[in-house]
Parts: C-alpha cells; sequence; structure tokens
C-alpha cells in the first residue's frame, strides 16, 4: 500500500501538495484524476523521491520511505516509474535505452528480458538500433513504458501513458497493466487524464486539486456517477467562449 | 518591481559620479578601465546573456574599436573619426560573423567565434603595415569634446562614464521593446520562435552586430585610455575573461556587466595585497562566487524576487486547497 | 471556385530505409477542420513537418491558396497566415506565460525597424489577456512557462498558436495531457473559430471522441501512406481502419 | 618528398600530443555535458606532481603511478564533488566559469608556489633518433603517436561498448532519467572525471617532455586541443585523434609552405570549414531529429 | 623617509619568467643595499606589483607608483609595456630603470628612461661582425620569434649583418610558444646559409637545438643571450652543445663579482639567474650610484646624474661590471662571446664595449 500522510513538498519556496494525505491500496490499480497542475506529477515525483518531502511521512506497505532516493526505491522496493514528457537516452539507440533500463538488474538478467519486451511493443522493435530521438512522439512512449518493465516492479508509478498513444495501443497498454496487477499483484499508481478509459480498467481512484485529495472511489462507482463530469473538471469552469 | 532596478542603477551612477573626484590618477584610470569593461560587457550581455549565442569572439570586437581610433588618430584624423569608423565597422563585421550562428548552435558557434578571434588578432600581429605588428601604436591621444580637452584623467573619465550611461540607456530602451522578448525567445527555442514568425537569422545576427558595437566603441575608448595598443589585450584569452565577467555578473540581468566588469578589472587589483597569489585567489574567488550563484551576482535579486512570488503561489495554492478541503 | 487552402500532392519523405512519409496527397477545403490520425509511426506528424517547412521533403508538393510552398521556411509561412503547434512541447521555458503569448504573434505588429520603437507588448496584451483566461491559465500567467506543469505548457503551446489569428493552424496532438474539461473547451474554441471567421485546421490527434466530433472529413495515415480520407461516420465504418487504428 | 615526410611525421607527433589533450574535451563532453577550460591545466598539474615526485627520489614510473592515485584523488573526486556536482545541473555556463576561474587559481598558483620558469622533464623513451627513408623520427615521436592511438581507442571502446560507458553518456544526456532508471549518477559522474584525470596524467607523461613543464604550459595545449576535438568531432574519441594529427601536420605544412606568421590561421580555415560545412566534425554524429 | 622604488614586473602571463627573474635581482639588490645602511642613509621600501604582461595594466600600476610618490621605477621588462608605462613616469618625472630591448625605448627623448642592458642596436653589430668575421660567413639564415622582442632583433641583425656585407638568406618566424620545430629547422636546412643565427625565447630555444640536432643541422648555430643561457641547456642538454652566442650579461662570465653574484642569487632563490636577474640586480645598484653622485634625493637630479654616467665595477661591486650610461639611457659596457660545451657556457672571447670611456 502506498501512503502520503500529511505530505508537504514541492519546487524550491513554491510547495505544490500542501498536507496531502492519500492511499493506494496494495495489488490494485489506483488513478490519479485532476486538472492540469493539480500536482498530480509532483506526487508521483515525490512517492519516487526526485522532489524532497518537506513534513509529513510516505509508506509503502508500511515500510517509511519518506526520503529514500529513486535508485534505493527502484533496487530496495520494487518500484518503477515512467514520468510524464520525454526520457529516452536521445542520442543512444533503442537497444542501449532499453539495456541502460536494465541497469540495476545486471545485463544478464536485462538481455534475457529485452525480447519478451519486444515481442510487446513492434514498432520498437523494428527501431532497435536507431537512436531514440528519431523515434516518433508514439513509439518513444511505447519504448518508455516497455523499459520500465523490462524491471518486472512490485510497485508501478506511471504518468500519463496515454499521451501520444494511438487508440490501440492504450487499449494494449492498460490491459496489460490490469493483468500485471490480477496475476502479478502489482501496485499501479497511474495518472491518466483519458479519464473514461482508464476508469474502465482502473480499481480506484482518487481525484486532486489544487494538491488536496478531493475524493477517493472505486472506479465502477466512479464511472456510473451521473456528476463524473464535475470531478475532474476542477470546478465548475468549462472553457469561456472564443472572443 | 519595475522600479527597483532603475533605483539601483541611480544609486550607482551617484556612486560612479561623486567618488572619483576624491581618488588619485591610479583610482580613476582604474574607474576609467572599469567602465570600458562595462561598455564591452554590455554588448557581450546582449549577445550571450539574452540572445542566447554563445560567442567567445568579442574581444576582437574590442580590438577593432580600438585599432579603429588608433590608426587613425596615427594618420593624423580625429579620435571621433575612430569612433564612427568603429561603430560601423564592427556592427558589419558582426553581421558577417552572425551568419556561421545561423548554421551552427550552442557550442560550435563558441568554436566558431573563438576561431574567429584568433583570426583578427593574426591579422593584428602579423598586418605590421597596419596595425604595427607586436610593436604596437604608441602614443594615441584622447580626444576634444566641444573644445574641452579631455586629455587628463578625470575628465576622460567622466566622458567614458557619459558614454556609458548614452549606451546603457539605448540597450535599455532596446530591451524594453519587442526587440528584447524576441532575442529571449530567440534564446530559450529557436525552433519555436522561427514557427511563429520571428525572423531569427535578422535576430541572431542583429544580436551579433549590436554586441559587437558596443565593444568596438569600447575598444574605442580603451585605446584612447592607455593610450598604446597592441595586440595581446584582445586575445581569446580576453573573450574568455569578458565572458567570465559576464556569467559572473549575471547574464541576462540588465546590470549584470556593471557588477562583472567589477569582478575582472577591480577584484585583482582589490586582491593584490595577496602578493604572488593575488591571481590565485582571484580564481578561486570566481570558483566560489559561481557556487554561491551560479545564476551572478545579480540573480541575487531575482532570486528573492522568485522566492517572494514562490511563496506567494504556495499560499494561494493553499488557500484554494483549503476551500476545497473546507 | 475558391482554391484549397492547403493542397498536398504526393508527399514523401524518407530516413533512409524508413519511408516516414510515402507519397501522400490530400486537400484542405477553406473553412475545413481536417483530422489526420494513424497508428504510431505512421508519418503524421513527419507529415506536418514537411509541410511546415521543418524539414525538407523528397519530394512533392505543397500549396497554400494555391501559391506554391514547398521549402518556404516556417517563418514564412507563419506570415503567410499558418499558426502550428508541435507534438513535443514549445514554449519559451524562460519566459513567463503571458509574454510567451505576447511574443507568438509580435512579429506581425509592423516592420521590424517599427517594433524597435514599439511598447513592450506591441499592443497585445489585450488579446494575450483574453486567450490566457480563456485556456484557464490566469493563476499561472506571470509564471516562467518553464515551471508548468505537462497539461499547462500544452494550453500555453496552443494558445501561442492562435495569438496571430492564423486563418489556417495545423495542430500535433493539442489533448494530449490536457484535462478532459479543456479538452471539450478547445474543441469549442475551435468550432467557434472555425464558424465565425472560416478558420481551417488541420489536427492530428489520437483522442477519438475529440477528432470525431470536431472534424468535416478525417485522413488515416498507415505506414506513411494514405488508408482512407473521409467523413468521421465514413472513418468510423471503416473495416481496415478499425484493424489498424481504432480497435473494437 | 622527404622534407615533406619530416613535415608530416613531425606533425603527427606533434598531433597525438594534441589529440590526447583533446581526448580529455571529447570524453566530459560526452559524459558529462561540460566543458573543461582547465583542461590544459589539468595536464599541466599531473607535470608538476611527478615532478615533485621525481625530485624525492621515485624514479619516472613509481612516479606516474603515485601522481594517477593523487589526480584522481584531486582532479578526478575533489573536482566532482567541489565543482561538478553543484553546478553540473545550472547548464553550461556557471561550469564553464568556473572551470576558467579554476584555470586561472591553478596556473598561478603553480607560478607563485613553485615557479614561474621552465623545467625540464624526463621523457619517457629516451633520447632515441631514428632514420626511416631518408626522415628522422625520434622514439618518442613513434611512442607518442602509439600511446595516443592505444588511449584514443580503449576509451572510445568503453564509451561505446561497456555498458558503464554508456551509462556514463546517458547521465550527460539526461540526468533527470537517468536517476528514475536507477543508475548510479553521483558514481557515473565520478568515473568520468577520473578516467578524465587518468587520460590527463598519461597525457602529461608523454607531453612534458616537449612541452615543458610550466605554469602556462597549459594554455597554449588547450588552445590547440579544443580545436583538434572540434575538427575530429566533439562527440567521439577518435575524432580526438583525427583531429589533433589533422591540426599538427597542416600546421607544419602550413609553416614551411604557405606563411609560418600566418600557421595557425591554416588551422583556423580548416576549422571553419568543418564548422560551416559538417558542424559536428568529420567523425562526429549528427544529433537527430529535435521536434 | 624612506626612499621608494616601485616595481612593475611581468609576474604572470607570457612575460612572467623574465618578469619574476628581473623582480628576484632587483629585490636581491635592495635587500643588500638595506643590510649596509641603505643609501644615503636611507633605507628602500621595494613595492613590488604584476603587470600580468598587459600593458594596460602596466600603465595603471605606473600611475599608482606615481601616486605613491615612487621616488624612481623598475620595469616592467617588455618592450610593449614600457613603451606605455614611460610616458607616466616621464610626465611626473620619475627615473624609470627597464629591463627592455627594443630600440624604440630611447629614441623617444624621454629624459627619464634608463636600461639595464643592451639595445638590440648596440648588441647585434658585435654579433654580425663575430659572425662575418669570425666565421666567414657570408650568408645567413635568421630564425626569430614573432613578437616584439623577436621582430626588433630579426630587424637589428639583418641590417648589421647587410652592413657587414654579409646576406640574410632566410628569414624563419616562429611563434611565441611554439613546440614543433620541424618546419622552421626545415626551412633552415633548406637555406643551406653558412650560419644560422636564432633569436627565440629560452624555452623556443631550446626546442629549436633539439629538433636542430635531430635533423642533422651541422652549420654554425649562432645566437644572442637566449640562445646559450643555463635554462636553455638544461632543458636542451646534449643538444646545446656548440651553439654559440654574443652575451651581453651572463652568470659565467670570467669575473669574480659575477661568480659571487649567481651565488647569491642562487642562494636567495634557488634558481640560476639569467640576464635578466643581472639586470635587476645591476639596476638597482646603478640608481644607487646615480643618488650618491646627485647627492641628494631629488628625482630630476638624479636623473642628470644619469647623464654620461660611468662606474666601475671595482668602485661600484654591485654593477658587477663596468659601465657606462650615454645622454639617452642607453648604456655600454663589455661583452662575451660564449660556446656551449659539454653542457656549460664557456667563454670564448670578451667583446670591448663599443666606446671606451
Ligand atoms: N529524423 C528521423 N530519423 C529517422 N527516422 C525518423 C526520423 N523522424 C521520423 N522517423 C521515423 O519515421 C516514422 C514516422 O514518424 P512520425 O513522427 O511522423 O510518426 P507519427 O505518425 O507522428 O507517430 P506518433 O503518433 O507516434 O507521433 C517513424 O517510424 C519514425 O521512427
Ligand atoms: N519544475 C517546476 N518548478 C516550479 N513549479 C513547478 C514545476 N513543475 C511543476 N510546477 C508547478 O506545480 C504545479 C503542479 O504541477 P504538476 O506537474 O504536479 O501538475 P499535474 O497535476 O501533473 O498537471 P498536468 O495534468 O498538467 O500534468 C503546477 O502549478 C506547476 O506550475
Ligand atoms: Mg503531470
Ligand atoms: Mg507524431
Amino acid at each position: 500500500m502506498i501512503e502520503f500522510d500529511d505530505v508537504v513538498a514541492g519546487y524550491g519556496d513554491f510547495m505544490i501538495l500542501n498536507h496531502l494525505s492519500l492511499k493506494a491500496a496494495r495489488g490494485k490499480i489506483t488513478l490519479l484524476l485532476g486538472p492540469n497542475g493539480a500536482g498530480k506529477s509532483t506526487v508521483l515525483k515525490t512517492l519516487f523521491g526526485l522532489l524532497k518531502v518537506r513534513q509529513g511521512r510516505v509508506r509503502l506497505d508500511g515500510r517509511d520511505i519518506t526520503g529514500a532516493s529513486a535508485r534505493q526505491l527502484l533496487t530496495e522496493h520494487g518500484v518503477a516509474f515512467v514520468p510524464q514528457g520525454r526520457n529516452l537516452f536521445g542520442q543512444l539507440s533503442v537497444w542501449e535505452n532499453l539495456e541502460l533500463g536494465g541497469i540495476t538488474l545486471g545485463m544478464k538478467t536485462t538481455h534475457e528480458r529485452i525480447p519478451e519486451v519486444l515481442e510487446r511493443f513492434p514498432r520498437v522493435r523494428e527501431r532497435l538500433h536507431s537512436a531514440a530521438a528519431s523515434l516518433s512522439g508514439g513509439e518513444q512512449k511505447q519504448l518508455e513504458v516497455g523499459r520500465a518493465l523490462l524491471l518486472r516492479p512490485k510497485v508501478l508509478l506511471i504518468d500519463e501513458p496515454s499521451i501520444g498513444l494511438s487508440p490501440l495501443v492504450v487499449q494494449d497498454v492498460f490491459r496489460l497493466l490490469r493483468r500485471l496487477a490480477d496475476e502479478q499483484g502489482v501496485t499501479v499508481l497511474m495518472v491518466e487524464q483519458n479519464v473514461k478509459s482508464a476508469l474502465k480498467m482502473a480499481d480506484e481512484a482518487i481525484a486532486l486539486e489544487s494538491g488536496r485529495q478531493v475524493l477517493h472511489r472505486r472506479a465502477d462507482e466512479l464511472l456510473a456517477d451521473p456528476h463524473i463530469e464535475r470531478l475532474f473538471l476542477g470546478g465548475a469552469h468549462t472553457m469561456a467562449a472564443p472572443v | 518591481m519595475k522600479k527597483l532596478p532603475l533605483m539601483a542603477g541611480l544609486a550607482m551612477a551617484v556612486v560612479l559620479l561623486a567618488v572619483p573626484p576624491f581618488l588619485k590618477n591610479y583610482g580613476v584610470y582604474l574607474f576609467s578601465y572599469w567602465m570600458v569593461f562595462v561598455i564591452a560587457t554590455m554588448g557581450l550581455n546582449l549577445t550571450v546573456g539574452y540572445a542566447g549565442q554563445k560567442s567567445l569572439g568579442h574581444a576582437a570586437f574590442f580590438g577593432i574599436g580600438a585599432y579603429s581610433v588608433a590608426i587613425l588618430m596615427q594618420h593624423g584624423h580625429s579620435f571621433w573619426l575612430g569612433l564612427a569608423l568603429a561603430v560601423v565597422g564592427c556592427f558589419v563585421i558582426g553581421l558577417v560573423l552572425g551568419f556561421p550562428a545561423l548554421r551552427v548552435q550552442t557550442l560550435y558557434l563558441a568554436f566558431a567565434t573563438l576561431g574567429f578571434n584568433t583570426a583578427v588578432w593574426l591579422v593584428m600581429r602579423n598586418e605590421e603595415w597596419l596595425t604595427g605588428g607586436t610593436f604596437g601604436i604608441n602614443g594615441i591621444g584622447r580626444p576634444e569634446l566641444f573644445g574641452f580637452s579631455l586629455g587628463r584623467a578625470l575628465p576622460y573619465y567622466y566622458f567614458v562614464l557619459g558614454v556609458t550611461v548614452v549606451m546603457a540607456l539605448l540597450q535599455w530602451k532596446l530591451l524594453s521593446s519587442p526587440w528584447g522578448k524576441a532575442f529571449t525567445a530567440l534564446r530559450d527555442n529557436p525552433i519555436r520562435a522561427e514557427s511563429l514568425g520571428l525572423n531569427i537569422q535578422a535576430y541572431t545576427l542583429l544580436s551579433f552586430a549590436i554586441g559587437a558595437v558596443y565593444a568596438g566603441v569600447a575598444g574605442a575608448l580603451f585605446a584612447s585610455l592607455v593610450e598604446f595598443i597592441e595586440p595581446a589585450p584582445f586575445t581569446v584569452g580576453a573573450s574568455i575573461m569578458m565572458y567570465l565577467m559576464v556569467v559572473v555578473g549575471g547574464p541576462g540581468y540588465f546590470f549584470g556587466p556593471l557588477l562583472g566588469s567589477a569582478v575582472g578589472v577591480l577584484l585583482p587589483e582589490w586582491l593584490r595585497f595577496a602578493q604572488a597569489w593575488y591571481l590565485t585567489v582571484f580564481g578561486v574567488a570566481v570558483i566560489l562566487l559561481m557556487l554561491w550563484l551560479p545564476g551572478g551576482l545579480l540573480s541575487i535579486p531575482a532570486r528573492l524576487a522568485a522566492r517572494r512570488q514562490a511563496r506567494a503561489a504556495s499560499a494561494a495554492r493553499a488557500a484554494a486547497a483549503a476551500r476545497i478541503g473546507g | 471556385m475558391t482554391p484549397p487552402v492547403l493542397q498536398v500532392a504526393d508527399l514523401a519523405k524518407a530516413y533512409g530505409a524508413i519511408k516516414a512519409v510515402d507519397g501522400v496527397s490530400f486537400e484542405v477545403k477553406p473553412g475545413e477542420i481536417f483530422g489526420v490520425i494513424g497508428p504510431n509511426g505512421s508519418g503524421k506528424t513527419t507529415l506536418f513537418n514537411s509541410v511546415l517547412g521543418q524539414i525538407r521533403p523528397d519530394r512533392g508538393r505543397i500549396a497554400l491558396n494555391g501559391r506554391d510552398i514547398t521549402q518556404v521556411s516556417p517563418r514564412q509561412l507563419n506570415r503567410l497566415g499558418v499558426g502550428r503547434t508541435f507534438q513535443t512541447l514549445q514554449v519559451f521555458g524562460q519566459m513567463t506565460v503571458r509574454d510567451n503569448l505576447i511574443v507568438a504573434a509580435q512579429e506581425h505588429q509592423g516592420s521590424m525597424l517599427g517594433r524597435l520603437f514599439a511598447p513592450g507588448d506591441s499592443g497585445l496584451g489585450a488579446r494575450a489577456d483574453a486567450l490566457i483566461d480563456q485556456f484557464r491559465i490566469r493563476h499561472v500567467a506571470h509564471q516562467k512557462a518553464g515551471e508548468l506543469s505537462y497539461g499547462q505548457q500544452k494550453l500555453v503551446d496552443i494558445a501561442m498558436a492562435f495569438m496571430s489569428e492564423p486563418a489556417l493552424v495545423l495542430l500535433d496532438e493539442p489533448c494530449a495531457g490536457v484535462n478532459p474539461s479543456l479538452v471539450g473547451g478547445i474543441s469549442t474554441l475551435l468550432k467557434a473559430l472555425n464558424r465565425e471567421r472560416q478558420g481551417s485546421f488541420v489536427v492530428i490527434e489520437h483522442n477519438m471522441d475529440f477528432v470525431m466530433d470536431l472534424c468535416h472529413r478525417i485522413l488515416v495515415m498507415v505506414e506513411g501512406r494514405v488508408l482512407a480520407v473521409g467523413t468521421p461516420d465514413e472513418i468510423r465504418a471503416n473495416k481496415q481502419v478499425l484493424d489498424a487504428y481504432l480497435g473494437n | 618528398m622527404t622534407d615533406f615526410l619530416q613535415l608530416v611525421l613531425s606533425g603527427m607527433a606533434t598531433g597525438s600530443i594534441y589529440a590526447l589533450a583533446a581526448l580529455g574535451f571529447t570524453l566530459l563532453w560526452q559524459a558529462s555535458g561540460t566543458i573543461n577550460f582547465a583542461q590544459g591545466e589539468f595536464v599541466m598539474l599531473p607535470a608538476f606532481m611527478m615532478l615533485a615526485f621525481g625530485s624525492v627520489g621515485l624514479p619516472l614510473p613509481l612516479a606516474f603511478l603515485a601522481t594517477c592515485g593523487v589526480a584522481v584523488g584531486v582532479l578526478g573526486w575533489a573536482f566532482k564533488r567541489g565543482i561538478a556536482d553543484p553546478l553540473l545541473r545550472h547548464g553550461l555556463m556557471p561550469i564553464v566559469v568556473a572551470t576558467i576561474g579554476l584555470a586561472i587559481a591553478a596556473r598561478n598558483g603553480v607560478r607563485a608556489g613553485y615557479s614561474a620558469e621552465a623545467h625540464p622533464f624526463p621523457g619517457l623513451f629516451g633520447d632515441r633518433l631514428f632514420q626511416i627513408a631518408g626522415v628522422t623520427v625520434t622514439l618518442a615521436d613513434i611512442g607518442t603517436l602509439v600511446l595516443a592511438l592505444a588511449l584514443v581507442l580503449a576509451t572510445q571502446a568503453f564509451l561505446q561498448r561497456t555498458v558503464t560507458g554508456r551509462a556514463m553518456q546517458a547521465v550527460a544526456q539526461n540526468t533527470e532519467s537517468a536517476t528514475v532508471l536507477g543508475i548510479d549518477v553521483p558514481r557515473m559522474v565520478f568515473y568520468t572525471f577520473a578516467i578524465n584525470a587518468l587520460l590527463a596524467c598519461a597525457a602529461a607523461l608523454l607531453v612534458t617532455p616537449t612541452y615543458l613543464a610550466k605554469f602556462d604550459m597549459g594554455e597554449g595545449l588547450g588552445t590547440k586541443a579544443f580545436f583538434a576535438a572540434i575538427i575530429g568531432g566533439f562527440n567521439n574519441s577518435r575524432g580526438a585523434l583525427l583531429g589533433g594529427l589533422i591540426v599538427g601536420v597542416c600546421e607544419n605544412l602550413a609553416a614551411a609552405w604557405i606563411s609560418p606568421a600566418y600557421k595557425d590561421a591554416v588551422a583556423l580555415v580548416l576549422f571553419m570549414a568543418v564548422i560551416l560545412f559538417k558542424p559536428q566534425g568529420l567523425l562526429g554524429r549528427k544529433v537527430e531529429r529535435k521536434v | 623617509q624612506a626612499i621608494k622604488i616601485a616595481g612593475l614586473y611581468e609576474l604572470s602571463g607570457p612575460g612572467a619568467s623574465a618578469g619574476t627573474m628581473f623582480k628576484n635581482g632587483a629585490d636581491l639588490a635592495i635587500k643588500e643595499i638595506n643590510a649596509a645602511g641603505g643609501i644615503l642613509g636611507k633605507k628602500i621600501e621595494h613595492s613590488i606589483s604584476d603587470t600580468q604582461t598587459n600593458p594596460g595594466v602596466a600603465k595603471g600600476l605606473a600611475t599608482k607608483a606615481i601616486d605613491d610618490g615612487a621616488f624612481a621605477v623598475f620595469g616592467p621588462v617588455f618592450s610593449g609595456s614600457i613603451m606605455v608605462s614611460m610616458a607616466e613616469t616621464q610626465r611626473a618625472e620619475v627615473p624609470n630603470f627597464t629591463g627592455g630591448e627594443a630600440a624604440a625605448i630611447t629614441t623617444k627623448g624621454n629624459p627619464y628612461i634608463f636600461r639595464t642592458s643592451f639595445t638590440q642596436a648596440t648588441a647585434m653589430p658585435k654579433v654580425a661582425r663575430y659572425i662575418v668575421d669570425g666565421l666567414k660567413a657570408k650568408s645567413v639564415a635568421v630564425m626569430f620569434v614573432n613578437n616584439d622582442f623577436g621582430k626588433g632583433g630579426r630587424d637589428a641583425i639583418t641590417r648589421a649583418l647587410e652592413a657587414q656585407g654579409a646576406k640574410v638568406v632566410a628569414d624563419i618566424s616562429t611563434d611565441s610558444g611554439q613546440v614543433d620545430f620541424s618546419a622552421p629547422v626545415l626551412k633552415a636546412r633548406n637555406a643551406n646559409a653558412d650560419v644560422l643565427f636564432v633569436y627565440t625565447n629560452e624555452e623556443e630555444s631550446a626546442r629549436a637545438l633539439r629538433e636542430l640536432r635531430k635533423q642533422g643541422y651541422a652549420k654554425p648555430i649562432v645566437g644572442e643571450t637566449t640562445l646559450t643561457g643555463q635554462k636553455v641547456i638544461d632543458l636542451a642538454g646534449e643538444a646545446a652543445n656548440g651553439a654559440l652566442a654574443h652575451v651581453g650579461l651572463t652568470v659565467d662570465a670570467p669575473n669574480p663579482l659575477m661568480l659571487k653574484f649567481k651565488a647569491k642569487f642562487y642562494q636567495e632563490t634557488k634558481t640560476i639567474s639569467d640576464h635578466n636577474g643581472i639586470k635587476g640586480y645591476s639596476g638597482v645598484y646603478v640608481l644607487k650610484a646615480a643618488i650618491e653622485k646627485a647627492g641628494k634625493l631629488d628625482r630630476r637630479a638624479v636623473a642628470q646624474a644619469m647623464r654620461g654616467l660611468s662606474l666601475s665595477a671595482a668602485k661600484h661591486p654591485g654593477v658587477l661590471m663596468d659601465v657606462r650610461f650615454d645622454d639617452k639611457g642607453d648604456l655600454d659596457r663589455e661583452s662575451f662571446l660564449v660556446e656551449v660545451q659539454g653542457g656549460k657556457q664557456v667563454v670564448k672571447s670578451v667583446l670591448p664595449p663599443l666606446a671606451r670611456p
């Protein structure tokens, strides 16, 4: 179980999470929803040790991981993270990117697992020896997701995987995550704006606004809620008419 | 917020105006030297700090300005003609030097400008008929202004100061016009800038050319200040020092060059008490300064402002969160 | 008959053995919202970049309002009234959001020399503020664009494309990472601009709800080639498209 | 013809010296994304260290090993902790200026603390002369060339063929992603600077007999190495060797047949041509796709 | 109170070796004089500052020296810097002793500038005479360093050789700090002249000598002070053997005073003095003699006393060798022709001053 207890964190003096408390159940897929700038990515970055926790505690399956480094989380707690945006080594080849993804496993294991990943993402396999930067947006995202799966994590933090992925691939990825949770008990904490499809496969959903949790419900309940729109709209605004 | 830099500028101006009469010749000379480098690094700050073009060839323009004045005065022409030539010459050559910048960026541009500087230096050193080669040009005079001789140290200082202020005002105007934004856009993301209709070629070239003009003016004043020039002050090493001054002062901050040049020109003089070790101390001081303020000296106010803003934003966010939570 | 706003004929671009775009032709009519969809790596972004002068196509012809614009620079295209966004975030990270918007249109005001003497915001402040409100980024208007969240930067990026009121806008995945409420908003905005000013749009998007709701016609690319062109209903009913791209 | 050969061979010997110094530039660029303006001083300091160890009676090979030890500590570890760690994340400018400061401090520190004189330095290869096809070469010329070649190839192979080498490159390209993947970033950065320090020691050992141990020996060496690195390609270690040799040979040919006063200009013209027509350098890889 | 001497020396930058030597020499002399009771009963106060080999800085420091009321100024050594700073000392009427060798320094009619060594214009005719008469050379190749020092020397030797009827058949420019001398040496070899004249700074001289040996150059190699200094011999090793030079000042002169100086200098600094060290040292003693001749601490009177000043080493041991100043500030004294043999400078002959007092 992932647990934020009264956490304050942010960038420099700009506190994004103000006394945030939330819980994501073990072996379940929990969605993190909310308007742009709500602090969803900040939650994941804080959890993964990339941002300092100024106050409060972060726990993973009961163990206090406040202040643990990314490397520790990866090697000791089996946590993997796919950040938002592009996170490849552009001038290295696809193959080299994959290898580096498995650097904490040792090369032997990594080389054993790479074919598995490539099978799942055939577009990536076709470009195995190209520089990662030459891939299309979606191909890059596929590579990134694959690179994280290589680690066979126990906890997967994944920030808007659907950005840039075509609908078929999104479905694939979601299905895969579902299987990982069901069959291997992987805990998934995922940020998504592609709310409807995501809710269909997730177990629970947490909505965030201005760094606060505003709701935590079962995904299927939420999907059935006629007021669902309001939840991830960040209040009642809609875009104003054009000038 | 806009007032703060203006106020600081005014305070500084008072110091620059009132202190020198109480200094001995050496102090006045140093102040003049400092102002000359303020002008030169203001230009470099435009090219490097605002427009983001990596230039390591600024001393070449400084030299071109200096030699323009020296050569013309040697042949009996007036300082003012030399100054005009320095301005025009540097502008044109600056434009030309901008061209590699259209093809290559960042690191490679720095190299291209560095190569340009070496080339100019070679010409200064080898073309004895024109530049006096390594013997230099001696006996460069100082100008007259409205029949008033600027030959002595203090009047010449005030003249240099006057030019500095004029150049600063021009740059202030330039930067607060849409050009200022265009330069910053060019620095931040040239690809996006071009797709928004910015003529990045023109802005790139102009950032070099205008920066070069500042160096040229500074060089002209330098020649008359020292009254002797040879190629040594215009080497790549000098360009690197100017780059250092800009970065230490704060690249992309209007008053950065004022402080940066003080570090580059005045600090070694203050450190002379350390005797043989003074340049070592200077080097270490530069390192420590960078460690303390990677954004340069003038990033202090910016840092404070950013912190204030961040605190305000935090508070606003906390309030918003409280509204939701409440 | 008025010529198409954008006419692309037999456009091709290869990277070594990879034919990223392989003989693509299509037309965008005045006042049309034109969608481009296709699986990852099918050449959509490459198509955009070729049309917009960002990369040099191997062959093909591109015309804007009947005028040949093959190999015209991105800047000139912008001056001809073509706006765009990029698939990757492209904002001016060190400038404030408001300045980002102002700089996005200032080059359309007067001459270069004139701009030297113009006020700092080139008289664009009001328009920038209006867009800031529209995209609901008022609270970050004076923050540096580089310090925004992904979605916020995306919004700034899109708003910038509209600052100079272009007649044709090409958007590469405008909805990626944008909150659903604003996705609706963008859709509304595009429709309104299209209605009121006859603005034409070409949109690459993987968000099918958005595309199907918004676009008049849709082009489907696969492996660098055109698989189909048609109205949303036609596309939805196309078996091949379902297999290659949409799924179930 | 013999003249030509003589010039080319001598040029290659000098060029391999440039290449050794340039190697450090390319290494740091590939593996930490920085430029070290104190690279020349990084060669000068070990030279003086070796002299110091020599003066307390250590024979040259031992002095070299001892110097390597000290250099890894000072130029590697201390440089990383003191300058690289705090400054790398602030982009290129602050670290470049810090290394300029370091160069000034090191140069003048040695001058003030030790001496402003040039000091003779024992050659690794003795003073043997060879005649090959009417051309005279010294054993040192050949030895330097061979060792430079070996070092360049070894560095290149390490960076390109080992996972650690690639992890070092990864850190330079995207530190945050490297962190996310669990790459031990501080260790990779340390490796980079430690290897750089070792290369500098090797360069010092080979270069100083000709350059002479002098506080400002790094200045000229640094500039030439710069040119060499660019001509060859900054993101490629083999480029450093090619660039170094080209600069060395061209200089010599130009000095003999064009104009000694403008001999530097020849390297420069070449350099400009490379920059304008193949900015990534002769052997450099082009950086792909930005939008 | 004390006599303030301001020393403006090249302590960093390209001139650092020369400037440091000059400074050390002057410093040693000042220490000795102070220990012996000073000049006219007053101690000397030596303030040392570094010009960074930069004329602009040198000018500022000269101004500072004057601001601080320096009685006399020593340095800078490099011609470019002295050209600038001497304008300041002249304006303030402060006697200025320089190590610069460029002819132009004393042709400006500055009554306050004095040399501490020959100009190239006096030295080169002596060398030329030796090349033509001693070595019977008809053609000469000249290798020089491309800076004011080297070019000045090149011009002077060319003029002197032509006046003596020898021809300069090759004019080979090299760079300061040059490492690879294969091209210049090749040119020298191909010039096939009877004698090679080498005029570069010490380190480059050493490299040139090594390359000359490497390429098997067999003709006589002649130079000036900088070709055969101890430094060069240390650096060039065996390759220095056989090099000939005209040396104005050398610690290896057959002169007990010089030997004593050499020892003292070594004791102070742990280095062997070169000509610049001797210049600084003897310069201070010349100043002392001039003050004593003037009999008062009056700058103008001291400058006046310097004109035509003639000092014998017997009476003024600090000047090391008999010396005579003319009314331009130039000096004249005997000099040496040395050859490097077995890693040492050996004086082959002593050349008399141009004009005997
Ligand atoms: N500079 C390049 N070098 C090599 N291959 C490239 C380059 N640019 C694009 N490609 C290849 O061309 C193909 C088309 O890429 P493009 O970016 O146009 O795809 P896309 O349709 O936009 O995909 P996505 O939906 O994932 O963004 C891809 O297979 C990509 O790997
Ligand atoms: N590097 C940064 N420096 C300063 N502030 C930042 C930085 N990154 C994000 N922020 C601020 O933190 C807030 C939350 O950002 P975060 O990225 O967590 O949002 P998000 O919920 O992930 O939004 P999105 O859906 O757009 O990705 C935003 O208001 C943004 O301005
Ligand atoms: Mg986010
Ligand atoms: Mg794309």
